[in-house]
């Protein structure tokens, strides 16, 4: 059979980092190939060019046998090449209907005019279909980071049915970053129905779901080919290997390095209650603990951390941090307590992007560093260097500019933003996200080392098995209110155990 | 998971929320209100057809200036290429200078004229990627360049009675040019809701990059955002001349600012991606109503701009939607 | 045949037509010499600061071997241009604006300074605007920019005339910064303000100009009489037609020329700087005041026909010594 | 040094050469290269605070306004209070301009607009001050302005003044935690403030130096033009923001800086100069600094690190 989509020998330098080198796939009819790889190994670069967004160096792209230049994203669209990007896509200050057709207006348009009815009847059909309940009319901006994700996926399997060409391709770079089960198993179960029309490539560093879903995989490392995998030979242990090219530990979360946390209470929380968000929530949290806050998204759990880190305020109750009580108004305030936040978000959130990493990892110490009134440049230098070494972030100096990280490597610039603050606590939402095996595994083992030095940590996880792995202890969220707490110091609890308080 | 619905549809807002709702609405009426307590001739029909005949030239360039906004961008050569375009007007109907006599026709050429600086606007941004900002500055200086080159700085007196009924003509009770006004208003207003390019210029206010990647000719919905605003200012020059009874390069002197002052009134964002045609014709009013009070109340010349500062912050404050506008600039 | 030297005239902007006549006067007068290649107009668009620097650029470029006719932007900037001026040992005339205490007589190179009297101007215009409306009614007036010199002595003039007409009552004014559509839009918004409005006093004719037109859509020309300064073509065509009734010439072409030709013949030796006498320093030169009565004459050998002008009469239009 | 610095260091030294290379005589005079240094040093001045303004993405439009408002009081003051005046004019100018600062993050208002309504008050309180009338400076007050005014060669006071300031603002943007947080908040406000940076407090002195560095240049003004004149700001405005922009500085916020604004500066005071030096006749004056202007900035924004324009 006739592969639908051959990109043959792809190479793309950007300055001073060889992004990909002679790259080869293909893609089949009725066929969902993934892609996996470390961060930077390339994924997405090479997705990109399909995209049309970068030109490739070197190398030739096939579409149903025909060699195609792809110049600009217009043309990928023309040939039925979606994308869901890495980062997101959607335009807050819009609808969701407006979204769902942006660029492909034309289909609905009657005598010059868009002719309105049609398109939110359209739009409503393709929400339902992805399992969105929401009305088209919604502006983005009010839809939570998940909504959103969805609507962009909703918009290129319309766009891709739209298409007038025999299976068009689309895809989709770590879609399910921010989704939780259920919508995951509701969009694989879309995939695969569609598959019978469409070709998917599939990004994702979530390996499970890669061997659950994929007909094919390939492995890119270090913007090589590192071996494809019929569905047969797949498993996880095969991927991880080809590509970290090691073998790991067999210890995933490290938990034998997990320590019993300290006495002392460097946080509390008295009866805190956000109305719509969380009701009289209370806990105390140790110098040296791991503690996991889990539910689903709308328990309230991302808005208590909201509130801890200075973003929004609660109604009721008391913080009470190193056994005096506090107020938290910014995070300027909630730093100077201690503080510290790692988003999920990094690229808005985490990083200031188009500056050089050792000001990201320096910045919120800058003012430490100053001797009379200037900054001590070396010290930023020599600070930065050394948590480039211990995270082991990939990047030839500390003068790169975030913005040319891959996405894991940016996360961990994050990481040592905070590390090097040195505050007491730190939340983290989805430390791991979005990042490699390999790196992952480094996360983890950061995450020890900075307990075994007293850190107290607030950690949502990717998965329930993160959770479990990780944390001393485990706060389970509902509705609003604490459902469960259990103790994972001692002895660590089976997911079937908490998911019994989650739902 | 709750369910987002959608905020009232339109047809179930009554009059009188949608009012609340919309700020600068509300805004314009209690200036209105006021002044009509404070003088007895505010409100009355003589000085409605004055304000709207006064406001007819600021609410043309301030829909071209609304969708510049709209898009992020901005354009100070307002000025220049109306003040050209109005020579060009002045040049071409019966005059003293020559012996041209276009008739209408000049109105349409205006346009044309207009249009071409406009497109000159977009494609400098586009192609050359410099800040609308210094282009639209540069053209401006060109176009004023321009225009006190060919007159040598003496207007051009028309003397054309037919061409100057597009100004001073009325139909019934109201004043040509704002009928002209309403009716660009209304093809405008449709571009911007009714088409592609109308949601592509609001895109391309939210972010510019997501709009790119998605395939959209960002480079030509821009030039084409100046150049709706290039023939917008031709046909104002073409009513100043008629206005004036002469062309003058000099005469839109203030115009770019004033129509910035009325798209922000209205309550467009200056940072893009928010807002609508009908906020342009708020704010337009919003200035005109503002300044005719003011002569009417014998507010003192001196503290008139203040005032009029004043007011713009105080608007701004209440009407700008925050919720959409998450980082302020 | 003399060496030629640059002639420098400074003004604010050519995009005005008195402004622009002016360019022209110097424009003929450097022709007379067969310089043309050495005339250099330049305007500062309303900046002071680029004024002086324009001029300083000049001096540069003609190393010193320069004169210049200058409109100071502000009354207040001609000190800091003649102490530059004076230091570089370049000839010099100013016009119009300038502060009180600072003395022509005290620089060696600043030969005159030469003004029309604007409070006269203010004055003329208004009583004439008054009588033509018989000494009373309401009056509407447009001043110019806030702050700007000129503005200020004409206004001075207009209420002069004001408070010899008790019968004259000013029922509101405004500002217009000298433009067109502001004038349009000032005096279209008092006329709804009171629409008893019988005369509009303008401190200069484009302003009028504006004001006419509103009157004209109102239609009210030809009924509310008008009068402005400085006698743009457009303003003797409206005094022409009835619609206005005065303005003031000051004569744009004339200054264009002479506030080089003075002083170049200064630079040459062919006058004497220290023998000249106060009331020859500083000096109000004539002006016309054009009314119904002269406005044929006025055409007639001002529009239609082109005075002859005698660039070496250095005092034709001398009047008297400011400080007399 | 960046591209983009390199870039608009070129146009400087090509529109040097050009000017030179026409008319060397003339223009490499010391009397001229005076000149230009007066006029540079107005604008360079005045540029400063407005440099940090547009690196954090906003703009301030009140800074003719403030010209206006700064030449009033300051003549007043030196006319009858001596050197205070200096005092009054500069912490004056601190003040309102953290008035726009605050104006702009307390009530949040888009600095174009804030800055755009306080410029009509600015002007306002300027016609106000004076009596709507241009104010002399007192003789007896003219020895007052020695520091600006005392002569080495064709260096002035006020051009060692527009050095010395670039040394600090040059020290602050880079090496200072301030320096940082604008650069930081011009490129990801949010990201800034979730780091714990306090935004507000570096957005507001950002302002509060543009209102500083306008005091300063009103300052200058009058040791040049002797006077206090309520209406010579309204020129500035637009020149001022495009000497900024003209050297590099992204009015998107983030990229560019106080050498950037140098370059900017000497681009502007180059044209303007150059234009009667080489003798352009007035009337082609204003189109070929639309041009230049035009030309200059594609020169020299450097757009690797800005992915849109608007
Ligand atoms: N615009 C760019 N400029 C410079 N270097 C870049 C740019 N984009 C990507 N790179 C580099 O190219 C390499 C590949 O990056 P890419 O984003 O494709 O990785 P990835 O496989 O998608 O990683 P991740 O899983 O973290 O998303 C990385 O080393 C990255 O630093
Ligand atoms: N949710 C948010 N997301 C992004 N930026 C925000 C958010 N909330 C506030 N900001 C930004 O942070 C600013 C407030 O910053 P911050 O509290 O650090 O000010 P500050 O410097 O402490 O001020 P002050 O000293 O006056 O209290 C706001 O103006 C806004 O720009
Ligand atoms: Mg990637
Ligand atoms: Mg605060």
């Amino acid at each position: 059979m006739e592969p639908v989509l051959k990109m043959e020998n792809i190479s793309k330098a950007f300055p001073g980092v060889r992004a990909l080198e002679k790259v080869s796939i293909e893609v089949f009819p009725n066929e969902i190939v993934g892609l996996v790889g470390e961060n930077g190994a390339g994924k997405s670069t090479l997705m990109k060019i399909l995209a049309g967004v970068y030109r490739a160096d070197k190398g030739e792209i096939f579409l149903r046998g025909k060699k195609v230049e792809i110049k600009n994203p217009h043309d990928a669209r023309a040939l039925g090449i979606g994308m869901v990007f890495q980062e997101q896509a959607v335009l807050p200050n819009m609808r969701v209907y407006e979204n769902l057709f942006l660029g492909r207006e034309k289909i609905f348009a009657r005598r010059g005019a868009l002719d309105q009815k049609l398109m939110m009847q359209e739009a409503t059909k393709i929400l339902e279909e992805v399992g969105l309940e929401l009305s088209p009319q919604v502006y983005v901006h009010e839809l939570n980071f998940m909504e959103r994700q969805m609507v962009e996926i909703a918009r290129n399997i319309w766009l891709a049915r739209q298409a007038q060409v025999d299976y068009p391709t689309i895809v989709l770079d770590e879609p399910t970053t921010v989704l939780e089960e259920e919508e995951i198993e509701k969009l694989f179960n879309k995939l695969r129905e569609l598959k019978k029309r469409v070709s998917f490539i599939y990004i994702s560093h979530r390996l499970k779901e890669v061997v659950e879903l994929c007909d094919r995989v390939y492995v890119l490392k270090d913007g090589h080919n590192a071996g494809c995998f019929s569905r047969e030979e797949l498993s996880e242990e095969l991927l991880r290997s080809r590509m970290v090219g090691r073998e790991l530990h067999e210890e995933y979360y490290l938990a034998s390095r997990q320590r019993k946390p300290a006495e002392k209470v460097v946080l509390e929380l008295r009866n805190c209650t956000k109305k719509g968000a969380f009701y009289d929530i209370s806990f105390s949290l140790h110098q040296g603990e791991i503690l996991s806050l889990c539910g689903t998204v709308g328990s309230g759990k991302e808005e208590l951390c909201r509130v801890l880190y200075g973003e929004t305020k609660f109604d009721s109750g008391e913080i009470w941090i190193d056994g005096k009580r506090v107020s938290i108004n910014s995070p300027a305030q909630a730093f100077a307590l201690g503080v510290g936040y790692i988003s999920e978000d990094r690229r808005n959130e985490g990083l200031v992007l188009h500056l050089p990493i050792f000001e990201n990892i320096t910045l919120p110490i800058i003012h430490r560093l100053v001797r009379g009134f200037l900054v001590r440049r070396e010290e930023q230098f020599r600070l930065s260097q050394e948590m480039m070494n211990k995270l082991q972030i990939k990047a030839l100096s500390p003068s790169v500019l975030c913005f040319n990280l891959s996405g894991g490597n940016q996360q961990k610039v994050v990481i040592a933003k905070w590390l090097l603050s040195q505050v007491k606590v730190l939340i983290m939402s989805h430390p791991t996200r979005g990042v490699d095996v390999g790196a992952k595994h480094e996360i983890y083992a950061l995450i020890r080392e900075m307990a075994e030095n007293g850190m107290a940590m607030i950690i949502m996880g990717d998965s329930f098995e993160e959770d479990i792995g990780l944390a001393n202890r485990i706060i389970v969220m509902k509705d609003g209110r604490v459902s469960g707490v259990l103790d994972a110091t001692e002895s660590k609890p089976a997911p079937s155990d908490l998911i019994q308080y989650v739902v | 998971m709750e369910t987002k619905t959608a905020v009232l549809s339109d047809k179930e807002k009554t009059w009188l929320s949608r009012i609340g709702a919309n700020p600068s609405l509300l805004a314009l009426i209690v200036l209105v209100i006021f002044f009509s307590f404070l003088n007895p001739r505010f409100f009355t029909l003589s000085n409605l057809f004055n304000i709207l005949d006064l406001a007819s030239l600021l609410i043309i360039t301030s829909l071209s200036l609304a969708f510049i906004l709209m898009m992020g961008s901005i354009d100070l050569s307002v000025e220049g290429v109306v003040g050209l375009c109005s020579v060009v007007a002045s040049l071409l109907v019966k005059n003293f200078s020559n012996s041209n006599d276009f008739g209408f026709l000049a109105l349409i050429i205006c346009g044309l004229v207009g249009a071409g600086f406009g497109f000159l606007n977009g494609f400098i941004l586009s192609r050359f990627k410099i800040p609308s900002f210094m282009v639209t500055l540069g053209i401006g200086y060109i176009t004023t360049g321009l225009g006190v080159l060919i007159t040598r700085g003496n207007p051009v007196v028309i003397t054309d009675w037919s061409f100057r009924l597009l100004s001073l003509g009325k139909v019934g009770f109201l004043p040509f040019p704002f009928i002209l006004a309403l009716g660009l208003f209304f093809i405008v207003w449709f571009i911007s809701e009714r088409t592609a390019f109308g949601r592509y210029v609001l895109a391309l206010g939210g972010d510019e990059t997501i709009v790119q990647d998605l395939g959209i000719p960002t480079s030509r919905i821009k030039t084409e955002a100046f150049l709706i605003g290039g023939i917008l200012y031709g046909i104002v020059g073409a009513l100043l001349t008629a206005r004036l009874g002469s062309g003058d390069i000099t005469a839109p002197l203030g115009f770019t600012f004033d129509s910035i002052g009325a798209c922000v009134l209205g309550g467009i964002a200056i940072t893009g991606g928010v807002g609508n045609i009908p906020r342009a014709i708020i704010g337009a009013l919003i200035l005109t109503v503002l300044r005719n009070g003011m002569v009417l109340m014998g507010v003192s010349p001196y503290v008139q701009q203040g005032i009029i500062g004043v007011i713009l912050i105080a608007t701004v404050a209440l009407t700008i939607d925050r919720k959409k506008i998450k980082i302020m600039k | 045949q003399e060496e030629p030297v640059y002639l420098g005239t400074a003004i604010r902007s050519l995009s005005n037509p008195y402004h622009a006549v002016w360019a022209e006067g110097a424009t003929a007068f450097a022709k007379s010499l067969g310089w043309e290649d050495y005339n250099v107009i330049q305007t500062c668009e309303g900046s002071s600061e680029k004024q002086l620097n324009d001029i300083k650029a000049l001096v540069a470029r003609s190393q010193g071997n320069a004169v210049f006719s200058i409109d100071p932007n502000q009354a207040t900037d001609t000190q800091a241009i003649a102490n530059e001026l004076e230091k570089s040992g370049v000839y010099f005339l100013t016009w119009w604006n300038k502060p009180d205490e600072v003395k022509v007589s005290d620089y060696k190179y600043w030969v005159c300074h030469v003004t029309f009297d604007n409070r006269a101007s203010g004055y003329n215009t208004a009583k004439i605007l008054f009588d033509s409306i018989g000494g009373s009614g309401k009056v509407f007036a447009l001043q110019g920019l806030l702050g700007n010199s000129s503005a200020i002595e004409r206004w001075e003039g207009f209420e002069r005339a004001l408070a010899e007409y008790p019968e004259i009552e000013l029922v509101g004014w405004q500002a217009a910064d000298w433009e067109k559509v502001k004038a349009y839009n000032q005096v279209s918004n008092a006329l709804v303000a009171d629409p008893d409005i019988k005369a509009i006093w303008c401190a200069n004719d484009a302003m009028a100009i504006g004001a006419l037109e509103a009157l004209r859509a109102r239609e009210l020309i030809g009924k509310v009489p008008v009068s402005g300064v400085d006698a743009i073509p457009e303003m003797i065509t409206a005094i022409k037609n009835g619609e206005a009734v005065a303005t003031v010439a000051s004569d744009a072409f004339w200054q264009g020329g002479m506030g080089l030709s003075i002083p170049l013949a200064a630079k040459q030796g062919k006058i004497k700087v220290e023998e000249l006498p106060e009331n020859k320093r500083e000096w109000i030169a004539d002006t016309i005041l054009i009314t119904q009565e002269n406005i044929d004459w006025y055409i007639e050998n001002y529009v239609e026909g082109a005075p002859e002008y005698d660039w070496n009469d250095y005092w034709g239009k001398w009047v008297r010594g400011i400080r007399e | 040094m960046d591209k983009g610095k390199l870039l608009a260091l070129s146009v400087v030294a090509v529109l040097f050469a050009v000017l030179a290379f026409s008319s060397p005589q003339a223009f490499l005079s010391s009397y001229n290269v005076g000149t230009l240094l007066d006029y540079a040093a107005t604008y360079f001045i005045a540029a400063i605070g407005l440099t940090f303004v547009i690196m954090i993405g906003s703009i301030d439009l009140s800074i003719g306004g403030m010209l206006s408002l700064f030449t009033v009081v300051f003549v007043l003051t030196l006319n009858s209070l001596g050197f205070w005046a200096y005092l009054i004019t500069i912490g004056l100018g601190f003040l309102l301009g953290m008035a726009n600062g605050l104006i702009f993050t307390k009530l949040k208002i888009p600095s174009f607009i804030g800055t755009f309504g306080a410029s009509g008050v600015f002007a306002s309180l300027a016609l106000i001050v004076s009596g709507g009338r241009p104010i002399g400076l007192h003789p007896q007050a003219l020895s007052l302005l020695k520091p600006l005014t005392f002569e080495l060669g064709p260096i002035k006071g006020s051009h060692l003044l527009a050095f010395l300031l670039f040394g600090i603002f040059f020290l602050i943007q880079n090496s200072t935690p301030f320096g940082k947080y604008v650069a930081a908040v011009g490129n990801s406000e949010r990201a800034t403030w979730l780091s714990g940076v306090r935004v507000d407090r570096t957005k507001i002195f950002c302002f509060a130096l543009s209102g500083l560095s306008a005091a300063l240049a009103s300052i200058v003004l009058v040791s040049r033009m002797l006077s206090g004149d309520p209406t010579i700001g309204t020129p500035y405005q637009l020149q001022v923001i495009a000497a900024v922009v003209v050297g590099g500085t992204a009015l998107t916020g983030g990229v560019g800086g106080i050498f950037n604004t140098l370059l900017g500066t000497l681009i502007i005071t180059l044209v303007g100069n150059g234009l009667y030096v080489v003798g352009i006749d007035v009337y082609y004056q204003m189109i070929i600094t639309g041009i230049i202007t035009m030309v200059a900035v594609i020169l020299t924004l450097d757009r690797t690190k800005i992915k849109v324009v608007k």
